[in-house]
């Protein structure tokens, strides 16, 4: 519990957290201040590179581990069967259309790749390493969630789902998955003398740049929570908060039964608690435009993702290191 | 200068859906469009801005020069993609130069 | 296809101004509107370009898709916004789709 | 309000001639127009978009509200520069509030 | 003497003085270069966020300093008082109408965060320290001058200022503002900590960035001088070089009046030598849309930035230095 | 022929030609990855201005080489009389138009300065020194071409070729010359104690920028190649390839001739072996609007630059090695 608390507390402090708050505070107050489109896409690429990167050159490093197929398999149940827990719980707490819950639904069973990004900088910050392939990990869970998404939308004959070749091709393409899963190949191809050509780039300033790019997601999440009073009830509220729990203790089980280590228990409860707010809202915009985009980008980056960021990750992170034994 | 008879077909559009419709315009015999970038607006979904957006959310408007005559084609395409998704369509006449273009 | 009568406003004004503009449209009870980015471009005040500013200069393209009875409304809204600013007003003929959107 | 007749020419062109379309404008009289970017098109010489472009390659669009009796001069002056190039042009009439600064 | 010419020299020949001199020249010569804005965009939140969080952690290692409250008084004080003067001076010099007169007076009683950023660098290059808190007051500074102004409009009868709530939340939440008191206060909570995990981001790459973003200034100002040639009579060129030393000298009647150490000093005179740019314009073009812009923004950017980058911080630096003995 | 393979081998598996192998694959996989354009432009930016600097730098510190200006001159003429020989080439291996001729002509006898910067980079990490002025000499290359290009039109009389001052000065003050030889200029003037200033923002992070610009390249050139399938017959193809290795054989020579060091060798071969796909094409659209943009841009960028970039270097570093014994 103390550790808990210490975690909590020492990550509320943290540069990172705060230029979210503050962005956050900013947006929330109507400020103009903003971080140009083009510069908070060129963050994000520098991000996603830069976590593939390293993440190929620690397996390089530790060579190609047994468990890496078996995390990839249990990542993609994770988020085959993540959905199903959400749209229950939708049911269960709120009112919300059929085609709604099940948009949300796909939302919890992808991932937040910056939630991630920020959980590996909390492990580094207390010198817990993890597995470099959690990063395929992270990749393999953005797009099974979908299926189950739009397969609970045609079971349920209310409402149509526009699926074609195209996008699925976008979907799996997307370039978060294709920029993570390329840039960790060619950090597993290079390895060590690689990554000493380009450290001083991806290595040494990154926590610098996760800081301005949290600024701007701290203004998107405001912004958009802005745009949207009102969207959400109160049981809808509670929903972005509870599933995450359910999300990390189900990471949790998985986790443990992949004996993962005490790190990447960690950040595959932080996958599962996480939820998209870049692939798969593309992909309903296509697939189920029916679905009211406010609602499963307010909950997903509005609610879930500061939870994750201030309180979930400390306490995954706490309860991994418990469970563990790390 | 001679100029020509046309109509200039402007459609707003959710930006994921953007290749649909060029793809449906092209399958519909359209010859030329071209496509503009939307900083942000609003309509009975409510007001959007780029900037409140991640990712490749965010809406563009395609503008398409057309002979009268091929104009339903073009409707008919564009409104089977834009049907079920938010977005505007508006059809102006317009005079063109160089009408062996269109 | 079923068309229906409509006007295309587009107001070319200050970047700072847009949101007091957008705000004035919408107490006029305008439903719907685009905001597009520009460039640059001429007029009495002279010329610019986006390259030569700082900060948030530089203007905006405010399109408007309306029934023709609250044209005026709308002008009579937009213009109080726009009077002592620099900017052009433009309204132009138009057939929409989906009316029931207007 | 009162509204004056007028034309809005919309010229697409290749960014590396924008200024020499607009010095060729201003050297027929022209007294403003608005430069507004484009993300691709597609047209007779092919598809392109931004993202597949190194450089200052690509096209933008000339809006130009002039009064009627210009516009002949205008066309010629545009055409002048556009012939050789890829681009389209195209006229609408409208009608502008503050008829004094056309 | 000697001194001045020193740090002239040495000023005249660092990399950004030659990177702002190369952007005019090459905006003066109609060459194509520029600079994207949404990069120029993202330098200067870089730059905002690096100076801010870099004061906070000063303020944060030295304790809250007992003149914090007093210098950002100070700094208040000078932002209302200045815009009286410089309107006063070009009654003088000029024959600018009333209204362009009140307009060119509140960019002038503001600040060019640009210009401050440019004179901490000097006096890092030279080893003199300064308080951290003068990144709160070169906040402070930037709007009070607005008031001034609109005030001298109003008692003329001679315009009519358009001031609305939101103007004023536009004008006291604007991006820079925001930006720098929000990442000063971070870093005067993360304190050393923070700033060890950030340092590699913040700290080493700093003065290159500055070099960027003052090519592209160079490319800007250079570009507006182009544009408005004529716009501009002798009497307005010298107001653009007076003025800054006008308000240098009461920075420095203030600053010693505070009690500031010599890179306070300096500062204290680099802010008030200054005159804004970005939050002022945007301001006037809503207040003031009568004044012309291309007086404003000439005068500002295209004169009395270049003078100050080039030849009033190395002045403001060495006279601090002699009158403080520092 | 061993040492050819060492080196292919080591720049195969480089991150720098990963990265480009990751976003030409991600195109013509669709995928919708992309780098904002005004990111990459800011790369780029980057890139020329450190590497513009750090030549300067080196000719300041081992001052100005008797060399430099023959090395301009060699430089100049080669640009000039490549053409000649690439329109000869492509007359007797396609059948292109008189004018579509004339302007692949002038994208070879220019340069491409990110293959350029590639091959510095082969040679940093190799350990081989270069003259710090073969900067400038790229930038004088980069436009005597295009009038080599357009004397080939007007003298067939198949053409018009629209020339005026204005084209000129875009040609001659092209953001990249300007910012090349700015940058040069103002390495040469600060000398060792400029880049000290800023030797952590233009030094250790190259490589990493470098990365992920090549990462766009791969893109842009992917798509490139996507969009204009069937616009090449196997005679332009081979031409692609062909010409590079002639460009380098002149290149070679010039470089002997001018006694330029192994770095200096390899350098010039590079040069003169690229193909220019920003200046000129730019250019042509002005001067030449009737030559087929897919055609000229298609080869020079989808087949010569990654060509260049992923063979021909390796083997111009090696030759100029062997040759001049480094
Ligand atoms: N009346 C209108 N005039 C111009 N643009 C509109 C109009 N209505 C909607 N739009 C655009 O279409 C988008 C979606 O509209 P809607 O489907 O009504 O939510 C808005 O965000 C606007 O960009
Ligand atoms: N005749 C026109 N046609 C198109 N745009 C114009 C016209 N006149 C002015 N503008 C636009 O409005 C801006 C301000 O015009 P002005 O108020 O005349 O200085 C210009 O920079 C142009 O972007
Ligand atoms: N019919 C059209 N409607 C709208 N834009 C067009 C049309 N035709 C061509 N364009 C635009 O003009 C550019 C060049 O056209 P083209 O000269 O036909 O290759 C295209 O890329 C489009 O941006
Ligand atoms: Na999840
Ligand atoms: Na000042
Ligand atoms: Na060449």
């Amino acid at each position: 519990m103390t550790e808990i608390l210490t975690i909590a507390g020492q990550n509320l402090l943290s540069p990172m957290i705060l230029c979210f708050a503050l962005g956050l505070a900013a947006a929330l107050a109507r400020s103009e201040l903003t971080v140009p489109e083009a510069a908070a896409k060129a963050l994000s690429i520098y991000l996603l590179f830069s976590i593939g990167f390293k993440g190929g050159v620690a397996v390089a490093d530790h060579g190609i581990d047994a468990r890496l197929l078996a995390a990839l398999a249990g990542g993609v149940v994770l988020s085959f069967l993540l959905p199903f827990a959400a749209f229950a719980m939708l049911g269960v707490l709120t009112r919300m259309s059929h085609i709604d819950r099940a948009a949300v639904a796909a939302h919890y069973g992808s991932i937040s790749i910056v939630t991630f990004v920020t959980a590996t900088s909390v492990l580094a910050a207390r010198g817990i390493t993890s597995e470099g392939y959690m990063v395929a990990v992270a990749a393999a869970m953005e797009a099974p969630a979908i299926i189950s998404a739009l397969w609970l939308v045609s079971r349920s004959g209310q409402g149509r789902a526009e699926m074609d070749a195209d996008l699925w091709r976008e979907i799996l393409l997307n370039g978060s998955i294709v920029l993570l899963v390329g840039s960790f190949m060619i950090g597993l191809v290079t390895g060590a003398p690689g990554l000493a050509r380009i450290e001083s780039f991806i290595v040494s300033p990154f926590q610098g740049v996760l800081c301005l790019f949290l600024l701007d997601m701290g203004l998107v999440a405001g912004r958009g929570l802005r745009g949207s009073r009102g969207v959400l009830g109160g049981g809808a509220l509670l929903f972005g908060v509870l599933m995450p729990l359910a999300g990390a203790t189900a990471g949790l089980g998985m986790g443990l039964a992949l004996g993962l280590s005490t790190g990447g228990v960690a950040l595959l409860m932080t996958l599962a608690a996480s939820a998209s707010y870049i692939a798969v809202p593309a992909a309903m915009r296509v697939a189920l435009p029916e679905a009211n985009p406010s609602v499963y980008l307010t909950l997903s980056l509005g609610v879930t993702f500061p939870f994750n960021l201030v309180l979930g990750i400390p306490l995954y992170v706490a309860v991994a290191g418990a469970v563990t034994g790390g | 200068m001679q100029t020509h008879k046309a109509r200039r077909v402007e459609i707003i559009i959710e930006a994921p859906m953007e290749s649909r419709l060029t793809a449906a315009l092209e399958r519909a015999g359209v010859t030329g469009f071209t496509v503009l970038p939307v900083l942000g607006g609003s309509g009975r979904s409510g007001r959007w801005t780029r900037e409140g957006q991640v990712g490749r959310q965010g809406m563009v408007a395609v503008v398409c020069l057309i002979r009268p005559e091929r104009l339903d084609t073009l409707l008919e395409a564009a409104f089977e993609v834009v049907e079920r998704h938010i977005g505007v369509v508006s059809v102006t006449e317009c005079e063109v130069l160089r009408a062996e273009r269109f």
